[in-house]
């Protein structure tokens, strides 16, 4: 055996909700047998941003609000990976929304972990998108990550867990993984993961909760039922956990892995194997 | 027809050419670039060597454009001092040409919509007034028409046969209905008729063309020549967004893309571009990504990542008029600071500037091995010049093209090893690289400070070794990046020293001056981060240089001093209209400059 | 009078749904009477990035996918502008979508017209975020900015219009620049404007078309049904138009004009006037 | 109490300190900075001038943190080479800062985790072992209080009067409960019994520390002066987003905005925040954004068009030990080409850099200022220690703070004019600017290239007058720009060049080599772009001049020789682990390469 490098403990500040979706994500990938080194984590910047060196995987760590795009490139050149993305609400909802989007749009096989806490915990406690309200900025109600992902079309995969509910959220990992494994497209699980040392919502968020994988009412192949039922439950203040929402739409990736271009990464690309062809692309601009 | 053939009088004698340049100008709509293409299908026949440029403004219908055609013995890789031929569809096209065409020259007029404008045009240019564009709609329907018969008229000006002039439309229009073929045939045949009311008969053409023989070639751009060259040396990933005057590297992509095997991806922006692009590499993928200088700005964090990272990726900046948005459609070189020193932080950036066709394509394909091999961004410098004109040239040499991927290490060899460290120090600087997927590989990629294994770390010690292991890189390629290229007497005092879209014109204005008994030499970088010693020895070795360059503070000439050559030593010959330098405007500011002592 | 610029005529293709948008605007602005030294006219880039040449107003051109923030820090420094910001599908959908869906949380009183042709005119034809088919990058279905701008709580008005029916058109922007007028916060307007020479979706549109000014089904009022109604017609391959929402919500700027701080270009900022608070703040620094 | 005092010798004399240096350090949550602040209190007291810097990981909790406080009679804008005194929480502070001990320094050390390490301190270090975190909790029932006996034995060790560090502790802790302080209290006197139990009463103290005048003066931070100075301009409108070290802008000006009037605006990202800027800007709202390196990055684009639109903007640059990410919390200088070239294309753009919290005040007015005179981007550059380390400084002079809106035209002057053009192009480069809301000023503002009117335009002409004029607008304000700060011998032949973080420990090695016979004079340029004459003069006057810089590959050197300064004459001293100079180490890098020669 090579000696590699050993994931470290977490820098986390104890009882941040962080080191629950760390247990989970740990948890989800031996249940499913992944091989280390066939998953590559992939996280944003902020205290989120850290947990790829506290997990048994190939790592990176990108740009604050660049961990998406990132994802997704690595996917489609080597769709051979299990390709996680993780990072914080102000990493995913702030600077990294437009990419947010984009990649639920596209559907490339990502299993994408948002850690809400709604607050910036790297940079002590600011305010986030999903705060209630914006310390500095006049108020504002709280962006809903679920919402938002129900109505961008091509939507495949979307549920939230909440980190004090541990069986839900490992089961929700374990589909999110699965989702992408089987090349289905664009996974995002948001887990409601507090910052016990800048916006402690615990005590709310337990309250405030709402099980919809319990509820009979709600369909998860429905957009304009989750929809409602979330708009619903925010009007009483309460936040909708589970699946919500599972779609059918061709992977982004399928596209080149059909035409035989992926993955682009393993290819045996020796120029020489390919001098016939490069030759018929020159001698298109022969004159 | 009924054209008004009284008051021209036409030259006497066949005038000689070996080097002829020719417009076709009028509003965006006119089609001016299809008579420059059945022209140089005509040209090309007699072997001569074509470059080829326009000249649009960056709407989309309507406003004016003109296409330039230079013909020639030899390739020269820019367009000449005056025009021999202008065929203007409108007033603005006789405006702004008249002060290019060469005294003798010759214009060919749609009076259509309006008479001549006066004064524009020097007393010895012969005009030749034609309402193409009433003949087209009158007798043909259709106003698109025009161009044949603009090309039946300068075929005969040109001494091109009349059944040449035939075969290049029927090659050219191969893919139009039979019907469309038959009706510009028709047009092209009443362009004779034109010509023959002028008193140009088949024979009796004003312009005889020198012939040359005809050798294999190219007729590609910058661009297309850089998106070959990238998927010669396996590039397999591109991911870009539209941009002026970049687009054609992601067009270029995916026209060839699924033959040969890469990805081509438009992304939302150009940070999700670089991004993906990104994520490509770290897998081991060979990435690229294009744009233009706003784009480039926009993408400077990230290229900063990637030199903190150790991440391979190639950059292509087709660089336009700046500031900003600027003139998006113009020349200009004035981001050689921006990729010289525009990310944050010090990190090993290698930055190559191509002057040809032909050198975008072994650029491309070197700069996707060094990305590799020094893990790290390596910017391709264009110009919109060198991007977008076309010229021909020889056929690339494919089997030259090597791959290289560094120290990437696969299963076998890491399973030899007893620790894999990502970011080992190493005395080269370069660590060795294994891919997710791997077994036994996994590590740690960051844009923090880290230790060996990838882990955070802000320990000064270690971060001293970190930069000094970062920093190293750069020379152990440095033998493989391509030096200058330098022609001229190699005792001449004066130095001449331009990249990118200088390189023809350089040379042109070199032989300029040495007809003029002014000896210079010339030096053309094509590293430009690092500046190598060959650039520092040719500066040493002159007593004065002339740096040419499109750029208004002078931004190369500000990285030579950077790189510590004596200012004193230095003088600007600068650009920033949006426009090339013409060889007779480059040889006289030399020589002005000269004659300043 | 002093002589000052006079707007040019559009140098947009004849036919281009953009002339529609200009029309208008121009006579939305003469209706309501806005003169034209308080109006600010922001435009990003691309073919809907000159309509600002075309008016009679103070006129920015911004930087490709930034009008947004641009628009909105005028509109909190001088809350007595009408500022309006317009550019193209590429502008706000793509390069833009982060600003965008910040825009609309945030509520500035700014009205955004988004020109849609489901194309990137002035780069020649690519596709868009609202194309049906990604030519480069495998197919997806088209983002619906209504349905994301319902996603998003805080939306105060939501609106689409098509430039084929200009009594519509007129209508929803004279009520967009009463909204914003009133400084009831962000109007969002999203005009299906064809690109006659890269993508001439007049024909598509003009069957498409659905008016949900006329349903008596439809509720502006209330996200669900109006959430709903989007994805009932999407699947029926029509598109709604009319007023999609309305909501209240306090106007981002309301806070600083409560404060006293707006506008922040006017004020008499003459530091002599300021000393004693300047001197209070600093010698809170006294040691 | 119990503690080990056998083995304690403690030293028969007080040793005199006029300049003392002391260390707090430990465990992130262990509460370093509360024992620093109690001695600030104390210190101040004497009239000593203060500086404080601290050194914490960009982490959380958890994480090693060390508050370090120097006192002294004159403020030195630096910390010493050695430590005094350390009070040592944990293991790793004494390996840290082990090295750095002052041979006959005190170390105060926390034996509740451990026995001191071994061989990390010299033979002559006085250790006075105490389990203060074992006695909090047993005592006190909190871990926290442990604070409350360290600075009771630290003010007996510095002959701090036992009642005069109880009023420290008053007036520290008057917002706390009542329990909460007695508890303190109660602490503090536990302190006191320890050092009898040492042998350390009531004055017997083991320093001696100088008196000194009491001047008035402010403890504040160069964030915290660049955030004043904005506002005294009449700064009013601020967009930035969270990132270390520039977030104690934005929070400064949050906690003041609304007493004085200052929107302050936490965006979705930088694009936005340096966006939204520009559009208040255009309004005439006076404008300015801050972040740290990757940040400004992200921002090149816009600051890029900033140039070419000619819209007024205040950048400020808390710069980072970079590339990417680097090191968030740790000091360096290597942004300096980003911001002098950061941008595509040319345009003017100005980067001032301020040497202390004084000049962070004044240069903050100036630039905001300027930005609007000269219609331009200016960036205020600051290095990670100017921004947060905290000094001792004279009070700020408001009243000398003069507002100048340049060539910003009202109602009423607009009314007097036949035409007004947003770009007219007059002398200095600098047109005349109609605000939004302004009756007859109506305007085209863009980043394309336009004519006078603000219509996009690509000709040549109008292009090469466009860029001269924006070109010339530099020279207009050039005699505005703050020119460098000079001491030293002027008849010296060797010179010392250094900017920002430099400012204090240049000037102690100064007179460290002065005392050592080594004849030297300083600059410091406050304007790194453009670079100034005095700046060339004074290079130019030297024989040698070590340039002094936080950046592995010399960037200051890089622009100077950029600027056109002599290579051979130009020395790097180059620091880039992320730490400062000490005043020790810089002297002995320069005599080291002194004795090279
Ligand atoms: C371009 C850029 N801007 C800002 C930052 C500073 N920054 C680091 S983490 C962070 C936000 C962290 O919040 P979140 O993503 O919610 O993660 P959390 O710490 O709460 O887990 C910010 C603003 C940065 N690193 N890069
Ligand atoms: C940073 C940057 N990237 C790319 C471009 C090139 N560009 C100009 S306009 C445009 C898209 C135009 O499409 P859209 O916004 O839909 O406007 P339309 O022309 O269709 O009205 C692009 C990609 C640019 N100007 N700046
Ligand atoms: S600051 Fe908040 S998010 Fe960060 S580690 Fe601590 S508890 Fe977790
Ligand atoms: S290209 Fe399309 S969007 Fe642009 S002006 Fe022409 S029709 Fe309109
Ligand atoms: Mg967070
Ligand atoms: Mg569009």
């Amino acid at each position: 055996m090579t000696t590699t490098f050993t994931p470290k403990d977490p820098v986390w500040c104890s009882g941040c909700g962080h080191y629950g979706v760390r247990g989970a994500l740990v948890n989800a990938l031996s249940e499913l047998d992944i091989p280390a080194h066939e998953t590559f984590l992939l996280a944003g910047i902020g205290c989120s941003g850290s947990i790829q060196n506290n997990v048994n995987a190939y790592g990176y760590h990108s740009m604050h609000g660049r961990v998406l795009p990132t994802a997704i490139g690595a996917a489609i050149a080597n769709p051979d990976l299990t390709v996680i993305a993780a990072g914080g609400d102000g990493d995913g909802y702030a600077i990294g929304m437009g990419h947010f989007a984009h990649a639920i749009h596209r559907n490339a096989s990502v299993l994408y972990i948002l850690m809400n806490n709604a607050a910036y915990g790297l940079t002590k406690g600011q305010d986030s998108p999903t705060s209630e309200l914006a310390q500095v900025a006049g108020h504002s109600p709280a962006l809903d990550g679920m919402s938002m992902g129900l109505s961008i079309p091509g939507a495949t995969f979307l549920a939230r867990g909440f980190t004090r509910w541990s069986d839900q959220l490992n089961g929700l990992l374990i589909q999110g993984l699965e989702h992408v494994r089987a090349k289905k497209g664009f996974a995002f699980l948001e887990v409601l993961s507090p910052c016990v040392t800048y916006n402690d919502t615990y005590p709310d968020w337990d309250a405030q909760m709402y099980n919809v994988d319990e509820d009979p009412d709600f369909s998860c192949t429905d957009r304009g039922i989750a929809f409602q039922t979330i708009e619903r439950l925010r009007s009483e203040g309460r936040i909708a956990s589970g699946l919500i929402h599972q779609g059918e739409q061709s992977a982004f990736e399928a596209n080149w892995i059909k035409e035989g271009l992926c993955p682009a990464n393993l290819e045996a690309h020796e120029p020489q194997k390919n001098l016939d062809t490069l030759h018929d692309i020159m001698t298109s601009y022969s004159t | 027809m009924n054209i008004m053939t009284n008051n021209i009088k036409l030259p006497k004698q066949t005038r000689l050419c070996e080097d002829i340049n020719v417009m076709v100008a009028g509003q965006g709509g006119d089609g001016s670039l299809t008579i420059i293409a059945l022209l140089s299908h005509a040209l090309r026949q007699r072997g001569l060597e074509l470059y080829q440029t326009s000249n649009i403004a960056s709407r989309i219908k309507g406003g004016h454009a003109a296409a330039i055609l230079r013909a020639s013995k030899t390739q020269h890789g820019g367009i000449g001092d005056n025009l021999d031929v202008l065929v203007a569809f409108d007033e603005e096209a006789i405006i702004n040409a008249g002060p290019s065409m060469s005294p003798d020259g010759i214009v060919i007029y749609d009076i259509s919509r309006g008479p001549l404008p006066e004064g524009c045009l020097g007393p010895d240019v012969l005009v030749l007034p034609v309402p193409f564009s009433r003949f087209a709609v009158r007798d043909l329907r259709r106003d698109l028409f025009k161009n044949g018969f603009g090309f039946g008229l300068v075929a005969r000006v040109l001494g091109i046969e009349d059944s040449e002039a035939e075969d290049c439309m029927r090659k050219r229009f191969k893919k139009l209905s039979k019907a469309a073929l038959e009706a510009n045939l028709h047009a092209l045949n009443l362009g004779f008729g034109i010509a023959d009311e002028f008193g140009i008969k088949h024979g009796d053409n004003l312009i005889e063309l020198a012939d040359a023989e005809k050798s294999e070639r190219l007729s590609i751009s910058g661009n297309q020549a850089t998106a070959l060259g990238f998927l010669a040396a396996g590039g397999r990933f591109f991911a870009g967004y539209p941009i002026t005057p970049a687009t054609e590297i992601m067009d270029t992509l995916s026209r060839h893309a699924s033959k040969i095997g890469c990805v081509v991806i438009q992304a939302e922006d150009e940070l999700s571009a670089v991004n993906q692009a990104i994520g490509a590499s770290l897998t081991g993928a060979r990435a690229m990504t294009a744009s233009s200088s706003p784009g480039i700005a926009l993408m400077q964090e990230s290229i900063s990542h990637c030199g903190s990272a150790e991440i391979p990726l190639v950059i292509v900046n087709c660089q336009r008029a700046g500031p900003s948005t600027g003139m998006p459609t113009k020349t200009e070189q004035s981001d050689i600071g921006m990729m010289t020193q525009g990310g944050s932080g010090d990190f090993p950036c290698v930055v190559l500037y191509p002057g040809d066709a032909n050198e975008c394509f072994t650029i491309a394909a070197l700069a996707t091995n060094i990305s590799q091999i020094a893990q790290c961004p390596v910017y391709i410098a264009l110009d919109r010049s060198l991007a977008q004109n076309t010229a021909t040239v020889a056929p690339f040499d494919l089997e030259s093209v090597k791959l290289d991927k560094g120290k990437l290490l696969d299963e076998a060899t890491l399973k030899t090893l007893d620790t894999y460290k990502r970011y080992a120090i190493t005395d080269d600087g370069i660590s060795p690289w294994a891919l997710p997927g791997t077994p036994e590989g996994m590590n740690l990629v960051t844009g923090n400070e880290r230790n060996e294994w990838g882990q955070v770390s802000t320990e000064p010690e270690n971060r001293i070794a970190m930069m000094d292991k970062r920093a190293r890189k750069i020379n152990a390629i440095r033998d493989l990046l391509p030096g200058g290229v330098e022609h001229g007497d190699p005792r001449a005092e004066i130095g001449l020293l331009g990249t990118g879209m200088e390189t023809g014109v350089m040379g042109e204005a070199w032989a300029r001056l040495e007809e003029q008994g002014v000896k210079t030499r010339c030096h053309r970088p094509r590293t430009l981060s690092p500046v190598l010693d060959d650039t520092l020895d040719f500066i040493n070795q002159c007593s004065r240089i002339y740096i040419i360059e499109h750029s208004e503070s002078g931004q190369l000439e500000r990285l030579l001093k950077g790189a510590g050559c004596p200012a004193e030593k230095l003088r600007g010959i600068r650009k920033y209209d949006g426009l090339p330098f013409s060889p007779g405007e480059l040889t006289d500011l030399i020589l002005t400059r000269e004659a300043q002592g």
